[in-house]
């Protein structure tokens, strides 16, 4: 056994660089796209662009985070399009009749919560699986936007110039949205890897049962995802509707597939317990950089499609086929 | 089998210089082994020896990194599973590996299927054969039954049945043992027995050295990935073999005994699940070690997890530290200083994808935080001190731990229950897997939680040793109920075995 | 006594625009029309849901069908079915490839027409032109993109579409695009945005604005948004075109055909050019 | 132990029940929908009304299928709704330019387990996340339908009566689909509980390490079953363009989701190895029965859509309740 002690550091060592190497492989696909959109096109490397595509990053990379957390614990959330919308137009109906901006944002948050809070509960206390709880969700969601809005977009006064700032305003010379973005990320990798919370969430993921018998509150810990992930879904509709000055109970269409799409490219696995918020933050980036690139090339929107796809899975692919030459035998 | 045959026939398996490695770690480095037909071969060896490695690259699940394999004298280019079942080769791997949602009868037959003429499914011949092969071994196994609805022993039953009833030419068993008793081991070693008569080659791993030398022609004995020496077993003695496993002289494997047992701290009546447990009462006092023996399926996991609420159960009384009522549910039991540790690591226990570290931390990480954050560094030192002191084999803290062999998680699960730092401890079948090195640290520990720090603690084991030597009180079970309780002083392996089976004389009890 | 049944079989409520021809039409039948049961039905922009909806509408005995397609070819072999089980159809903003009772509708085909020759006129025949589609492949979309080329191609064949993109008629994806749009093209390269619709043309100035580019950038949208007036006001947008949303006037000849009247078989509303001439007379008169 | 022969009848008889019971909980649910409906409104029970229901019925139905093979090796097709697309447009295509009509069904298959196949591939020898590889071909086989028809519908000429009659036809006053549907699950239902193969998909979704130790073709299985996805929803998009005498780029959008979720209602694990064909029929069925209730009820639209996700949410809920007070410990 002493042997082993003596081993340690060289093999320790190893395995850091092996971890640090699996992150930043996803990091090299990233860096390659970069290099070849500076080369396609000059404009990509202009500040202005770089703002655009951070910009971008945030307003994807908000509700991926929420799904992260969910996706961590074996579940799904559909319906953070839907929450989008619903906290959209209720947001912008506040806002119209004058309620105040700080008013408007609590409530915007507080309504996402609850819905998380529906989700959580159906798949808790109600055993839905999740993808059908947050189906049901994201179709009642979307109908309950529509009815709210009675289907038409809502404006609001342009006059709420604080309001204004959450999505357009700058800071240092980046966007509002970015620092927000910045700070959400930030937080989630800190409660993810430093609070016992995140580790329960990474144990509920990994094995209910042992956890259970572990003594975690299974239920309280996917519960709990599930108003995060509808928390930041308000929040990003916030950012939208200050951004757009306009609440549209069609926002957020399609967001949940980008957003489970952005995650599992950033790594974590839709059976749990693996991945985390650094992969997803740099899933965002891959998602914004490809859709920038292909603007910029002037690549027409039919072709786009089918490289946007293509460009999906070989980055994917990529990284496999190098993680799965760098050992880890199956 | 008498070593007659060795040496005279040719091998049907033949290994040469085996190398493997994984990141951080060799696993083989150059490893021989010759096995003759109707020869039973046991391999022992430290946990993380290499032992299951060694036959996985047998199998065709893993590739070796150098080296070559003969069957029948004929070098395999590349083995893959398929190949070597068309060989003959079957394997009852360490990990059962089983469909857990399909039946009995469809992992007995997992990729072979009878069919009929029409090359369609012949269920009805499935469940037949399913049920000869089971009353053959004698395995009492509902062949249509959902493999998740079976208990750990159970499954393991399948998992034999399921090697042995392939025509198998040679066939490997890791640690089939581990969580038999002792009738579904008489069971096993008649089989085994049978098939080394005709012929059939077996290698069989564990570390229950009786049992190597109740059934093995000849041993080999793994250290670090390499082989110490084939031995016949008619030449060697138990104490040799631990010498060439752990490199070193293992005096007394129980710690004495001299403890002071202080107030009853757990007292539970009547605690009932209807099926499953019937009426029984327990006691356990601080510091003291209390044993459950029965036969598989007797209703011991059951009892455990209805202590501490993991299954819903009745009771006229349950006391705990001075508190009455049942915990509802495990984190209840944990908040008032009282775990489980389960039976099955894999389905309950490991949290697989996770770290060494976190596997071990994760049901105590308040001794971790410092200004309201997990200290990693703090969680380095505790989980650091428990890898030295149990002996776990593993490159690193941060190590997955489904990397570590079957033993090294085992030992991973005793560190949890080591640091929930709780005063009455559960454990169901606390060394399965683990080598005979470790076991006597293991049984140091619990003696030492006992002694010093008047933990209660409760086993469940199928190794009657063990449970004769390590505890004060033994309480066998028998059919969901308790059969009879002995005092250290009076419990002998006959007399528990009477009772577990329900023989008259153990009765009295 | 029993009310008459009028089925309305809408194609898609994922636009306001589609919402508005629901509602007008809802509101007005509510108001005036006491002895009609009106049943709505959403295709959720789904043909095959749709001819479902319509074939179910038939199930309950309606009296007459008004109907807004998804598209116009996949509807056609249900309404033909409708008609040859004698119940009248009115086919409203699109048309089906089947005689109708009557069609009333905005023709797409005149609006991007109409676009296209302002948009001539506004650049004096030479420009660059950058394009925000609609939804792909819906039939506005392919109208409104199809004969706006054509009008350039008849009438200024300098006038170039230089990048195009589908934004789902939606104002988010619509600002992404723009923004990009803005680093692939420098000051001086851009002349004028043509949108499918209010919203994203809005959207691009939402972006324009930002970069502060507005000025040397016209943008022209479709619909008649309350919100594209009030920008043409402000001179944020150089003009829109009017696209009726069929209320109430699908209900009003739906009553009518059901009552027995008949009519000629197509009723043509027109569009309506709006820009900063005229825009006063339209402030608050959109939706 | 001889005791445990004796037992065996009764238990297994239990399970057998069990089974039954298990199934046929979604069954009540069914019935009680069809009640409900029928209370509602009396056009429900009218044959016409019934047809519709049962066409309908069969279009979801018979994707649902594909995705039950995929969803049972845990793996998801999400490009089940642009492979519709491209079938549909480039038989359309076909169509158009004359080719006979057996021709255009062969090749319409052909190209739906083209693209089914490429999935296959990027899931086995690619070893990609099944939801990036067909992700990627969902936004791939959306821009490729849209180049190929340059985003236009396709028509062709109504003169091909042989083909109207696929998805216009009766046969014994049942829609033609119909038939296709009841073919298409009965296979699918013999293929997995009679077949080899069959069970080797549930035993690859179960455990695909014991399924390869076995000496199962893992690879292979999980290859066909997205080569049996595209399959089916090549032959759907034959229906729907025979339906509608076009083909639209647009086809199918959407699907992929409807069909995963007919497919979970119906008692399929997303985890793998748990479900079956008959949850799947019995979930299109309760899906088609729900959209026609709110439209025969006059539901407006916005409200439909909250009703919809309140039922889907409900009609599960009350399945899981019934199961946990069933016994099925844990
Ligand atoms: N998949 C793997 N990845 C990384 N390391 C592995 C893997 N499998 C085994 N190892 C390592 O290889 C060594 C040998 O493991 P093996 O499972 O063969 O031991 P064993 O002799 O069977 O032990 P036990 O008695 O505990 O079952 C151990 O150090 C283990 O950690
Ligand atoms: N999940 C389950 N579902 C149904 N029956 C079960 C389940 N788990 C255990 N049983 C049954 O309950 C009885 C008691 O099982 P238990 O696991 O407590 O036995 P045990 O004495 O611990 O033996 P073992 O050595 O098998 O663990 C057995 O008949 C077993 O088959
Ligand atoms: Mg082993
Ligand atoms: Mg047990």
């Amino acid at each position: 056994m002493s042997n082993i002690v003596d081993k340690m550091p060289t093999a320790a060592k190893k395995m850091r660089l092996g971890r640090f190497w699996r992150t930043s492989g996803l990091l090299w696909v990233l860096v390659a796209l970069c290099i070849a959109a500076a080369l396609i096109s000059p404009a990509f490397l202009n500040p202005f662009n770089i703002v655009n595509v951070l910009r971008q990053v945030a307003l994807f990379g908000i509700v991926s985070i929420g799904l992260t957390f969910v996706i961590l614990t074996a579940g799904i959330d559909l319906s953070v399009g839907s929450i989008v919308a619903v906290v959209a137009v209720s947001s912008a109906l506040l806002l119209q009749i004058g309620i105040p901006v700080p008013l408007v944002i609590l409530a915007g948050l507080a309504v996402g919560m609850a819905m998380g809070a529906v989700n959580g509960l159906g798949v808790t206390l109600g055993r839905l699986p999740p993808f059908i709880m947050t189906l049901g969700m994201m179709v009642m969601g979307r109908g309950l936007a529509m009815t709210i809005s009675d289907g038409h977009p809502i404006r609001f006064p342009d006059a709420s110039d604080d309001f204004a700032w959450l999505g357009q305003g700058h800071l240092l010379g980046l966007p509002v949205p970015v620092w927000l973005f910045v700070t959400v990320a930030a937080l989630a990798y800190f409660v993810l890897r430093f609070t016992p919370f995140g580790r329960n969430i990474y144990a509920v993921g990994s094995n209910p049962e042992a956890a259970r018998l572990s003594g975690i509150n299974v239920g309280l810990t996917i519960f709990s995802v599930y108003v995060i992930s509808g928390a930041l879904a308000a929040l990003t509709a916030l950012i939208f509707i200050s951004r757009l000055t306009v609440g549209e109970p069609v926002a957020g269409v399609g967001l949940e597939l980008e957003a489970i799409a952005i995650t599992v490219i950033g790594g974590t696995s839709l059976f749990g317990g693996e991945g985390g918020v650094i992969g997803t933050v740099i899933g965002a980036a891959i998602f914004a950089v490809i859709a920038n690139i292909l603007n910029l090339a002037g690549v027409s929107p039919f072709t786009q499609q089918i490289v946007k796809g293509a460009i999906i899975v070989a980055a994917v692919l990529f990284e496999a086929q190098r993680r799965r030459r760098n050992g880890s035998a199956s | 089998m008498t070593q007659t045959k060795a040496g005279a026939v040719e091998p049907i398996l033949r290994m040469r210089r085996i190398g493997k490695q994984f990141p951080g770690v060799v696993a083989l480095a150059g490893v021989d082994l010759d096995v003759r037909p109707g020869e039973v071969h046991g391999l022992v060896g430290e946990n993380g020896a290499g032992k299951s490695t060694l036959m996985k690259i047998l199998s065709g699940a893993y590739q070796a990194d150098t080296g070559e394999i003969q069957v029948d004298g004929e070098t395999i280019a590349k083995p893959n599973p398929l190949g070597m079942i068309g060989r003959g080769v079957a394997v009852i791997y360490q990990e059962m590996m089983q469909a857990r949602h399909l039946t009995v009868a469809e992992n007995l037959f997992l990729g072979r299927l009878p069919r009929t003429g029409l090359g369609t499914v012949d269920w009805q011949s499935a469940v037949r054969q399913s049920a000869e092969v089971m009353t053959r071994l004698g395995f009492a196994v509902d062949p249509r039954a959902r493999l998740d609805t079976l208990s750990v022993a159970q499954r393991q039953m399948v998992e034999i049945a399921k090697a042995l009833s392939r025509d198998a030419r040679l066939v490997i068993l890791d640690e089939p043992s581990a969580v038999l008793g002792g009738s579904e081991l008489d069971k096993l070693f008649a089989v085994i027995r049978r098939l080394s008569a005709a012929g059939v080659a077996l290698i069989y791993i564990s570390h229950r050295l009786h049992e190597v030398f109740a059934v093995c022609d000849v041993v080999t004995v793994l250290r670090d990935g390499s082989v110490v020496g084939t031995r016949p077993v008619a030449d060697i003695d138990a104490a040799t073999i631990i010498r060439m496993m752990v490199g070193r002289q293992l005096s007394d494997v129980f710690p004495e005994r001299n403890r002071q047992p202080g107030d009853t701290v757990l007292s539970a009546r009547g605690l009932t699940r209807p099926g499953v447990l019937r009426d029984i009462d327990i006691d356990v006092r601080a510091g003291e070690i209390l044993g459950v023996c029965g036969m598989a399926g007797s209703g011991r996991t059951e009892l455990l997890r209805a202590l501490v609420g993991a299954d819903a159960a009745a009771c006229r009384s349950y006391r705990l530290n001075g508190t009455e009522g049942r915990p509802a549910n495990p984190r209840a039991a944990i908040a008032r200083g009282i775990l489980l540790l389960p039976e099955d690591r894999k389905t309950e226990g490991c949290f697989l994808p996770q770290s060494v570290a976190f596997n071990i931390t994760v049901s105590r990480l308040s001794v971790l935080m410092q200004r309201g954050m997990l200290n990693e560094a703090r969680e380095r030192d505790v989980v650091g001190q428990l890898v030295r002191q149990l002996g776990i084999r593993t490159p690193e803290a941060g190590t997955r731990i489904s990397n570590l062999s079957g033993g090294n998680q085992q030992k991973c699960m005793l560190a949890r229950s080591l640091n929930a730092d709780c005063a009455i401890l559960l454990i169901d079948e606390p060394t399965r897997g683990v080598d005979v090195g470790a076991k006597r640290e293991i049984y140091q520990l619990l003696a030492m939680l006992a002694d010093r720090q008047h933990t209660a603690i409760i086993i469940v084991s199928s190794e009657l040793p063990e449970i004769l030597g390590l505890c004060d009180r033994v309480v066998v079970m028998r059919d969901g109920m308790v059969a009879a309780r002995f005092d250290h002083d009076e419990a002998t392996e006959e007399l528990i075995v009477a009772a577990a089976v329900g023989e008259p004389a153990a009765k009295a009890a | 006594m029993d009310k008459i049944k009028i089925g309305f079989s809408q194609g898609t409520m994922e636009s306001s625009w589609r919402v508005n021809m629901v509602e007008g039409n809802r509101k007005w039948a509510e108001a005036n029309l006491p002895d009609v049961e009106l049943l709505i039905t959403n295709g959720e922009n789904n043909a095959s849901k749709q001819v479902s909806d319509v074939e179910s509408l038939m199930a309950q005995g309606v009296k007459t069908l008004i109907i807004s397609p998804v598209t116009a070819d996949a509807l056609t072999p249900v309404v033909k079915q409708a008609m040859e089980a004698g119940i009248p159809v009115v086919t409203l903003d699109r048309k089906v490839n089947t005689d109708v009772t009557l069609h009333i509708g905005a023709d797409n085909v005149l609006i991007g027409k109409t676009a296209g020759e302002f948009v001539c006129k506004e650049l004096g025949g030479k420009g660059n032109v950058i394009e925000i589609q609609g939804t792909a492949g819906a039939s506005a979309t392919i109208d409104r993109h199809d004969a706006f080329h054509a009008a350039l191609a008849a009438n200024c064949p300098d006038v170039k579409v230089v990048a195009d993109q589908v934004a789902n008629y939606v104002r988010e994806p619509a600002i992404k695009f723009m923004e990009d749009m803005l680093q692939r093209f420098g000051a001086g390269e851009i002349d004028l945005v043509y949108a499918h619709n209010d919203d994203m043309a809005l959207g691009a100035v939402t972006a324009l604005e930002a970069a502060g580019r507005l000025e040397e950038v016209k943008v022209v949208g479709i619909d008649g948004e309350n919100a594209a007036y009030d920008a043409i006001k402000e001179g944020k947008m150089v003009a829109t075109f009017t696209y009726h949303f069929v209320a109430p006037e699908g209900v009003q000849y739906g009553y009518k055909v059901a009552k027995g009247e008949t009519f000629d078989q197509e009723i043509i509303l027109p569009t309506h050019q709006v820009d900063a001439s005229n825009v006063d007379q339209w402030l608050g008169k959109g939706f």
